[in-house]
């Protein structure tokens, strides 16, 4: 089966692509399989300038997830053109890159510096991790939708805006980011939490919050893509805890043009590229004949399903 | 660096609340430096691989030895795996520890969980025909283990809290009085006893094993990061990947 | 170790309690051990009138959780006074009884008349399964004020207001409910998720979004808890995810006063019993020689907590 | 009910993807009526428990019989339980089978995996003096189980999907002409074939097992719930505890 996806700036041999922050520049996988079978790879955050991000520990366990608090660290939007980029460009695969700052302006610059080396944007107005910017620009309409449209005015290549699951009211969000221009959506980022150890009485990531992910969220941002489809006409790329094909068959249904595998790379670090390898057919076993035929599927009716001794 | 099902060849306790596992794989083949470790996925309830040292290598049966103690969850649940049990292991991850061409006479300093992948640097050292010395740390007697395969390489000393086994006190009790029988020294332990060593030893070279929590294991996602000095542009290291082990001032402690 | 806990209308033997809907009036329950063993029993929601609730299925299953879309389901507040309520009456437990609705009205009628019969409520500004009321009250700060001041003004005893974490700023409607008059909180409600079946192609639920509770949901829980802890002076009960003491514990470092549990009754039917029993024990493994000890212990110092080979 | 770590101590399969379990433990002494189940916790992987009915009862060696088709991860994971193993076992729960005294010629109507809970009740009808005529309803012939062991009790028409067992078509092919032969039929299986019979047999006194989605399993979170007709006051049953077996005019299928 042809499981390749046309979105606006990407034609994706699959729709399948690791998540931001969560694959860095891909040298570290690129030992464990060629990165051209990926779909696309998104790159970890960019700023204007390096970041050292958060102090350890970033990390913490939970139940079906993990939550983190790198906080962006990166070597800032020029390094990344120069040192990182390069490497990823050998690959026959499409490059988005991830702009991340703490005011417009930088939003602007780093989106204006980094584009013309990549194939689209994801704008991350949703990173519950830096105390400054960030998460406000995804939690406020106006605000997403004034950085939207600055970041599209400087953007030679299309924007997909990465919507944060923290927020009462995600369709606002999402149509907030289609009036400031957006060709789509990415979403979810993580869920804000804590884990505190009972032994040492205190939070166990330094920053005390951090980013929740992983399949514990997956009902979350299966509800919110659902929703988000039904009410605004851009591209999804989804993503938040998927593991399997399965998982990959539920996003598309519930609206997903294409979804990102985050922290399961940390699992298991050729989950990519097996789930590419699985989807053909496991999309023929529930009987699709194509990837058309699944994204958005869940919407065609509305009945539910019935429960019956087979 | 690959994944792999390894075999459990042999699984036993040492000490209090600390076992010893023997895998096999391509893995222990694959083992560069004495100081790396393996990244173990102890069971899909959880969903963070653990770091483990490796503490020491067999390529010819191509097997890995390592010493682990219960602190959690996760190692309570390794306890429970049986011999002929397959895990789920990520690695050899990690650089580790350096021997130099000029080392004559190494210190070896260990405290508690840190000790495993000192005794694969320990024979490595041996074997290059450098003379060990080592000095041990534990809680008490019933936590120690491997004193008597580190006397097989040189002169042991062993501290405990309690005075249970050889002397009450601090490693750095010990080390303070060694000072000029060694030209190396290379430690692992808690982190409060590397910044005691690392300030002690101050004028020696020095190598250290670092702990942080992690994610990826492999260099990929940034959680395990720590600060370096000042004059250091690139301003931090991975522990995973560019450590665990770090020359005594590479990295702050 | 004595762990009763004095809350607004509440004496505690222990702070642990079933939560809302996981335990319906007690009576099941009743068959494994006596209720007089807990701290407290917080009754399934009473509304004005009998509801039927949502069509079948119900409840999914997540990974480390589950969602539900009951609906409210219960023979209305008359006979739940009736009916329900004096089998309780024979436990020597406090009782709490959830009271919901859609309009304010309702809300106003179910706490005037449940009131008498209980020693405290609380009042489910949260439930995401009922297409109108609910959730509004819980996510519009003015309405949360609303309403609680409303229902405070009937009631004759102290009035927890149920919180929904499906918001943008839970601090803000936490204060709204003070403003309100409200004598304690009472956090999370569920998460409003969805799962999609990929052989039906439909969402799994009737309802199509269900609340999400379980594990899954505790490092959100505790986020909401500490920062609430920290900017509002009312008691807490805690709940989502409560499994183990270590949890109780979570939640009480993070600024709970008690807890709650939910879904795990569905998996344990012991489990609020067995949790009783092995609290007082695990409060001492680690350390802490009172209770008030581990109430807010989380805010205490700010350093995280260091990691070291032991 | 308790809840009870029963130990499983036979474990086959019978049929394609369908098993057979046999449990012991306490909880096999307190069933009480055909038709109960217990509510099956797999393991900690699984968040909620998997109703399965009791199909055969031996209260003297304290075992149940469970017949299982995987149709999920959780029936699947259960395929993976070796004999020895306990299993963490809710029940047993609801409400059976009522046989009442005037009933002398009963059908019993099961399909697919709906079949299990229908052989206790056959042995007990027959047990009491009861003639049994039983109709089974199965995709295919390497699906069908059980058909030998209800022989012993009566009178069995098979039908299959395909016709590579008994013959082609629906149990409602059968039933209809056997019209007359009973007093009381009981049946479990899927709702379109509950239905079905329900219809075809408007007249007669019947029995039926539901299935439902279900939370606790005991009567105390509402998920399992059915409509009545409407003349019903309480409007609503639960398939846990009221249940899961119903007067084929109780509830709304
Ligand atoms: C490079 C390296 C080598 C190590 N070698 C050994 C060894 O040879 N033998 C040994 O017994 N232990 C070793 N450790 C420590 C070991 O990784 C932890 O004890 C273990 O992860 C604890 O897991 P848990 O599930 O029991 O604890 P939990 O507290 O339940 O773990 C929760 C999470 O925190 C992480 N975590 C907890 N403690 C530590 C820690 N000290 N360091 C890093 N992550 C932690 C876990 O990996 C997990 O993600 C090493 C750690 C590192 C970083
Ligand atoms: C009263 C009763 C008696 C039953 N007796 C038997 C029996 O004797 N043998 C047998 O093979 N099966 C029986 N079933 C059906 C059995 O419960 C389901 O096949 C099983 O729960 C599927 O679990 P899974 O993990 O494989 O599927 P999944 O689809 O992965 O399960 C996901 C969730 O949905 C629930 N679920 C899925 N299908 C059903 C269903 N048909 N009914 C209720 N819940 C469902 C599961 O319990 C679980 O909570 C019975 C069901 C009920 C309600
Ligand atoms: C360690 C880590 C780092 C992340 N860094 C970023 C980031 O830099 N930018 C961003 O937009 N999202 C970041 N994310 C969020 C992921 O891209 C993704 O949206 C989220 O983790 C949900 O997917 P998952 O459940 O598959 O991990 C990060 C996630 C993790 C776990
Ligand atoms: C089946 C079910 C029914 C619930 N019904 C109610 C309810 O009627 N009123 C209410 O305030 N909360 C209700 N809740 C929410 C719980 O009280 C609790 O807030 C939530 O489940 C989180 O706790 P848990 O993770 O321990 O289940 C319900 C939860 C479940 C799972
Ligand atoms: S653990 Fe991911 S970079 Fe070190
Ligand atoms: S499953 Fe909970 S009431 Fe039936």
């Amino acid at each position: 089966m042809d499981i390749s996806v046309s979105l606006p700036g990407l034609d994706l041999k699959n729709p399948i692509m690791p998540a931001s922050g969560c694959f860095g520049f891909g040298k570290e996988f690129a030992q464990f399989y060629d990165l051209s079978e990926l779909g696309a790879v998104i790159l970890k955050a960019a700023t204007g300038e390096k970041r050292y991000g958060n102090e350890a520990p970033r990390v913490a366990e939970t139940s079906s997830g993990m939550l983190n608090a790198i906080g962006l660290q990166n070597p800032g939007v020029e390094k990344i053109v120069k040192e990182e980029i390069p490497f990823l460009k050998t690959y026959d695969t499409p490059l988005i890159a991830n702009v991340s700052g703490s005011t417009m302006e930088e939003y602007e610059h780093v989106a204006a510096t980094i584009c013309k080396e990549v194939d689209a944007l994801e704008l991350n107005i949703s990173c519950p991790n830096v105390k400054e910017g960030g998460v406000q620009f995804g939690t406020d309409p106006r605000l997403a939708e004034e950085v939207t449209s600055r970041v599209k005015s400087v953007s030679t290549v299309p924007v997909y805006v990465k919507l944060s699951p923290n927020v009462t009211d995600i369709v606002a969000l999402a149509k907030a980011a289609a009036a400031g221009g957006a060709d789509g959506l990415s979403m979810i980022n993580t869920l804000t939490g804590m884990r505190i150890d009972p032994a040492t009485r205190k939070p166990i990531i330094s920053n005390q919050t951090g980013g929740l992910s992983g399949p514990a969220v997956k009902p979350v941002a299966i509800r919110m893509i659902h929703q988000v489809y039904q009410a605004v006409n851009l591209p999804i790329i989804g993503m938040g805890g998927i593991e399997t094909t399965d998982d990959i068959i539920e996003y598309l249904l519930a609206g997903a043009s294409a979804v990102a595998v985050g922290s399961a790379n940390f699992k298991n670090p050729l989950i990519c590229k097996e789930l590419i390898e699985q989807l053909p057919e496991a999309l023929e076993r529930y009987g699709f004949s194509s990837i058309e035929e699944v994204i958005g599927g869940a919407h065609y009716e509305t009945a539910a399903s019935g429960l019956f001794r087979a | 660096m690959r994944r792999e099902w390894m075999e459990i060849v042999e699984h036993s306790a040492v000490a209090k609340d600390t076992y010893r596992m023997v895998l096999k794989g391509q893995i222990a083949e694959e083992v560069k430096d004495p100081g790396q470790f393996v990244h173990i996925q102890v069971s899909d309830r959880f969903f963070l691989r653990r770091p483990v040292s490796i503490a020491d290598v067999h390529p010819d049966k191509s097997e890995i030895t390592l010493l682990f103690k219960v602190l959690g969850d996760g190692t309570q649940a390794l306890t429970e795996k049986q011999t002929g049990d397959k895990l789920d292991v990520l690695g050899p991850g990690g650089q580790g520890f350096p021997i130099e061409e000029d080392v004559r006479e190494a210190l070896i300093v260990g405290g508690g969980i840190g000790v495993p992948p000192l005794y694969y640097l320990a024979k490595q050292l041996v074997e290059q025909g450098i003379k060990v010395t080592t000095v041990l740390g534990f809680r008490s007697k019933e936590e120690a283990f491997l004193v008597e395969e580190f006397k097989e390489l040189g002169s042991v000393y062993v501290t405990t809290d309690d005075g249970s086994l050889g002397e009450q006190g601090l490693v750095t009790d010990r080390t303070g009085e060694l000072r000029g029988s060694f030209d190396t020294y290379f430690s692992c332990g808690p982190t409060v006893m590397l910044k005691a060593i690392a300030n002690q030893l101050d004028d020696v070279r020095g190598y250290l094993s670092m702990e942080e929590r992690m994610g990826c294991g492999i260099g990929a996602c940034f959680a395990c990061v720590v600060h370096t000095p000042e004059d250091d542009e690139k301003g931090y290291r991975r522990v995973c990947c560019d450590g665990p082990v770090f020359k005594a001032k590479e990295v702050v402690l």
